[in-house]
């Protein structure tokens, strides 16, 4: 896939980042505002998607090195299910850390972790886990369609001619 | 823990029919030592017979494939199983289709009846 | 022809469900809109029911799509080079 | 079928014509393109399914004076249902390469190895 | 804190933990890996083997996800459950049993068998993925939560059929299970809006509780019905189930028995307990019996003509749901009369639901038994087999016990649940009887012939340098092997331990609502 023309690469040079940004706050304020952990893994893992519109996957896959996505993938879920096993002392994925509302318009409550408990920290680890997914999605479809079955990768058929 | 299972029409109990097993491996066993005695192994008794010729070395040669089993059924049944083979041809097409076939007929009835 | 059936049989049971707009018994979904708010203090009542109240639907999304990535990654993975 | 329902007239509409693009169509692309379509057929059902009339967007500081807001369950359940479509149309399409390495050909009719 | 009333929870988060740490632990190089697949694992069946014997004890238990309280199913000032319940009785424990030890038996088994192949850590990951799913539509009491388990094992199954990539038949397989399996998901899906837009519930119990026969209702239970008829193979849908089961590996393909199952449970689940008593007419019940019947003997009329190893026993797969879907569907007919059900339909009942323990087990040893056949010769072609009882005598062994099971040869268990099937069945109209018969003899036939030709005989020159069987792979049909022989010396206990409770808690409805409702019912 060649490089498109410096136009477009511009424009996604701009745009990549700048969807990385709006992705993280789309995450973060998932509790707030219209948004989560799911949309916002979406609009981040835009930034592999513009890039090799743009650059090509030869040039992008240089850059990027997937095991950082691999690691976003499995630190999300398994963070997850930390959070669910952490809320076992009452029942399983209970939100042990949430605050009434009163007391939060009292002003009491924890300062560091949103009011919401659990909510906006699965936000941050769905967030995380779709983002690396559908990069790696993204990224692996197009090492595949450059992949040479039976030539290049000793031929996996099962146990036949052994 | 002897126990039976009622059916409600008869009732199975392994333990007895296990007894009444042994008891016929038992005579069977004996009727089989009653036999002759003059039987050794490894002579010329226990050769094979290949109807005179002599026996292939490969046994692929002188064992009955797979596809010859029961070939009298198949032949019997060859136009029960040429509409087979035209139910599972290979189109998943035609496999949703039955499935929505199915689905339809099924609607009508629960709605219908 | 068979699509269309079902398709009918869709549009009836469709029709028959409640007229669009008035939802009948919402029981559920005011408990939601209710206490959402007042128990876990998050504004935005769908993350509240997609992270607290129904958590285990959105633990089990998160590994469908785990499922998928892995199998893409099975699928196109290098293999063991022939030699 | 009265005017009120016509939005789920147009749920049924959408799930038919996936439903003939994946009996009709002979390209496996095009059949995948009929299950997303199922999908987002199905998808739209759940919305049409929790709308109210008048209804406010469900989350409190943005919702304006009318207390009446759309019913957020279905919201959750389409973002749940989005996803895993999500995953089995790229799972799908990623089959469709390896089909078409292996075949040659992206004519389901072709791919017809396995029968009997 | 009292774990043991997280189990129901525990039961699921175990396979995912097993699944999200797997690329983990495969840094850790291919010992540590193949130690935390056997572990987990044999977790997995631990925690099954705990639940049951608590539900054995104490009745339907149910969990609420997230909740103040595990055990408050509904909140405070509340007459409907709002949050999503696991509710576990007799007949999930008794799945989830079932269906732990196949996923044991097949970990062992893989352990050795995908040894020469790459991708060993994804590899694991669906391999819990789909264990994960199938508990979960085992052990869930929420609709779109059920949905959410199918569609989990349906991606992984996908995937795993299509493991072996580079062989063009697999991957046809996974593309035609996968376009089939896709439509059928979002049928259920269909109907589980239907039933939310209807009732505004989605929780199994509840549901049952305010169940009124309407248009709607009757749409869904359509809807329902033919998808998990689909996915559980059942006769016009069962097409995709050769290709998918003789294409994935063994261990996966055994595995994807009880995957089967658990859509057939939930089938039993829609007819027995959301709807139930307020079913008006016979027409499901006639439905999954004459369902059951075409399935069968279409099924095994297809399989003595095959001589694919693997395709013959996916074949002999779709004849015994067949049995599975008559006994209960039996059941369900005289769900109406007391007498009857007291006469005869329990009786069926109780064969139906032994026959999916004892399908799930021997059929997982007999595509065990193909897989080693696989792995030895390097074919699947019955034709190029021969002798091979000289080279592994267990594996023919465990083959012979598995073959006698399925074709219900007394003693073994398959004979126990078929003799229960034949004679209640009879109560209805002889003729089911004599198509389940021909069924059995038709069985029996069949794996005379793959016996005599894979296993006696004179040896093949092209068979002398045939692989030797590891030892691991003997271990995961031990497991199956010993599972049938107990089921089989001890009949009788097995029946009163563990089938009646399941059937029980099938046809008791008004317990398995009340459990959720409380005294709302």
């Amino acid at each position: 896939m060649k490089p498109l023309s410096v136009v477009v690469r511009t424009g996604c040079d701009m745009f990549a980042w700048f969807m990385v940004v709006f992705g993280t706050y789309v995450i973060i304020h998932g509790d707030v505002t219209p948004g989560g952990g799911f949309q916002g893994g979406a609009v981040v893992a835009t930034f592999a998607a513009l890039l090799l519109v743009a650059y090509g996957g030869e040039k992008v896959l240089s850059w990027i090195s997937l095991d950082v996505y691999n690691t976003f993938l499995t630190a999300g879920l398994l963070l997850f299910l930390l959070f669910g096993f952490a809320g076992m002392g009452t029942s399983f994925l209970y939100n042990f850390l949430a605050v009434p509302e009163a007391v939060v318009h009292a002003g009491g409550g924890p300062a560091v972790i949103p009011p919401s408990g659990t909510i906006a920290l699965m936000d941050i680890a769905v967030g995380l886990e779709v983002a690396g997914g559908l990069t790696l999605i993204i990224l692996y479809m197009f090492k595949g369609s450059r992949l040479e079955i039976n030539s290049e990768t000793g031929g996996e058929t099962g146990h036949d001619s052994w | 823990m002897w126990e039976k299972i009622l059916t409600g029409f008869g009732y199975w109990d392994i333990y007895s029919w296990l007894i009444f097993l042994a008891i016929a491996g038992f005579f069977t066993l004996w009727l089989r030592n009653s036999g002759r005695q003059d039987y050794k192994e490894g002579t010329y008794q226990d050769e094979i017979y290949f109807s005179g010729n002599d026996v292939p070395e490969d046994g692929a040669d002188i064992s009955v494939p797979a596809d010859s089993a029961y070939w009298g059924f198949i032949k019997f049944f060859t136009p029960y199983y040429d509409f087979m083979a035209k139910f599972h041809n290979g189109l998943v097409q035609d496999y949703v289709g039955y499935f929505i076939l199915f689905i339809a007929v099924l609607t009508t009835l629960i709605v219908f009846v | 022809m068979a699509a269309l059936v079902v398709a009918g049989m869709m549009f009836g049971a469709l029709d028959s469900i409640h007229p669009f707009g008035e939802p009948g018994d919402i029981a559920m979904d005011q408990y939601y809109i209710d206490n959402a708010l007042e128990e876990r203090s998050s504004e935005n009542i769908v993350t509240s029911i997609v992270f607290d109240y129904r958590a285990f639907d959105t633990i089990g999304e998160a590994a469908v799509l785990f499922t998928a990535v892995c199998s893409i990654l099975a699928l196109f993975r290098e293999g063991a080079r022939k030699q | 079928m009265t005017v009120g329902n016509l939005p789920f007239l147009v749920v049924g509409i959408l799930f038919l014509i996936g439903l003939l693009a994946v009996l009709r169509e002979k390209n496996m692309i095009k059949i995948a393109i009929g299950i997303t379509i199922i999908e987002s057929a199905v998808n739209m059902l759940l919305i049409v399914l929790g709308y109210r009339l008048g209804g406010d967007v469900p989350v409190h500081f943005l919702k304006g004076e009318v207390d009446a807001m759309v019913l957020p369950t279905p919201q959750a359940l389409t973002l749940t249902a989005i996803v895993i479509a999500l995953a089995t149309s790229a799972l799908m399409l990623s089959v469709i390469m390896l089909l078409y390495k292996h075949y040659g050909t992206l004519n389901v009719d072709e791919i017809r190895r396995l029968r009997g | 804190m009292n774990w043991q009333a997280h189990l129901p929870a525990l039961l699921l988060a175990v396979p995912l933990l097993g699944a999200f740490a797997a690329p983990v632990f495969n840094l850790g190089g291919k010992t540590l890996r193949n130690v935390w697949f056997i572990t987990v694992s044999t977790c997995v069946f631990l925690v099954a083997f705990a639940l049951w014997r608590d539900v054995s004890v104490n009745g339907i238990l149910v969990y609420v996800m997230g909740g103040e309280d595990f055990a408050l199913s509904l909140p405070s000032g509340m007459k409907l459950p709002v949050r999503i319940i696991l509710e576990i009785d007799a007949m999930s424990a008794f799945m989830a049993l079932a269906g732990s030890i196949t996923s044991m038996a097949g970990a062992w088994f893989s352990v050795s068998y995908m040894d020469r192949f790459s991708g060993m850590s994804r590899f694991v990951s669906l391999y819990f993925l789909l264990t994960l799913g199938m508990l979960g539509m085992m052990v869930t009491g929420d609709l779109f939560n059920f949905f959410v388990f199918l569609e989990i094992a349906s991606v992984a199954s996908y995937g795993l059929v299509a493991f072996w990539r580079d062989k063009p038949q697999a991957i046809e397989a996974s593309f035609k299970y996968m376009v089939m399996s896709q439509i059928a998901a979002m049928l259920v899906l269909i109907a589980v809006g239907f039933l939310y837009g209807r009732y505004n519930l989605l929780n199994m119990g509840a549901l049952g509780s305010v169940m009124q026969m309407g248009l709607v209702e009757k749409v869904s239970l359509a809807l329902l019905f033919s998808a998990l008829a689909l996915k559980c193979g059942s006769f016009p849908m069962y097409l995709w189930i050769p290709d998918a089961y003789a294409e994935a590996p063994a261990s996966v393909s055994c595995l994807l028995v009880t995957v089967s199952q658990a859509s057939l449970y939930g089938l039993f689940r829609v007819a027995f307990s959301i709807y139930g008593v307020s079913l008006t007419n016979s027409v499901v019940a006639w439905a999954i019996i004459i369902l059951g019947l075409i399935s069968m003997l279409v099924a095994v009329s297809m399989a003595v003509v095959q001589h694919e190893v693997k395709r013959l026993m996916a074949y002999h797969a779709i004849s015994q749901t067949g049995y599975m879907m008559l006994g209960v569907g039996i059941g369900l007919l005289v769900l109406g009369n007391p007498e009857a059900l007291a006469e005869y339909g329990f009786t069926a009942l109780k064969g139906g639901v032994f026959h999916i323990f004892n399908h799930a087990m021997y059929k997982g040893l007999l595509f065990l038994t193909a897989g080693t056949l696989f792995y030895m010769t390097g074919s699947r072609d019955l034709n190029k087999m021969g002798g091979l009882i000289r080279r592994s005598p267990g594996t023919a062994f465990m083959f012979v016990i598995a073959a006698a099971a399925i074709a219900g040869l007394p003693p073994m268990n398959g004979y126990t649940s078929k003799l229960l099937i034949y004679q209640s069945s009879f109560a209805v109209h002889p003729f089911i009887t004599v198509v389940a018969l021909v069924t059995s003899v038709l069985t029996l036939a069949s794996f005379v012939k793959v016996f005599q030709t894979a296993f006696l005989g004179p040896e093949h020159k092209a068979l002398v340098n045939a692989r030797k069987v590891p030892s691991t792979m003997m271990v995961g049909m031990g497991i199956l092997t010993v599972a049938i022989l107990l089921l089989t010396f001890l009949p009788g206990s097995a029946l009163s331990n563990l089938v009646e409770p399941a059937a029980k808690a099938l046809v008791d409805q008004a317990g398995y609502i009340g459990a959720i409702m409380g005294g709302a019912f």
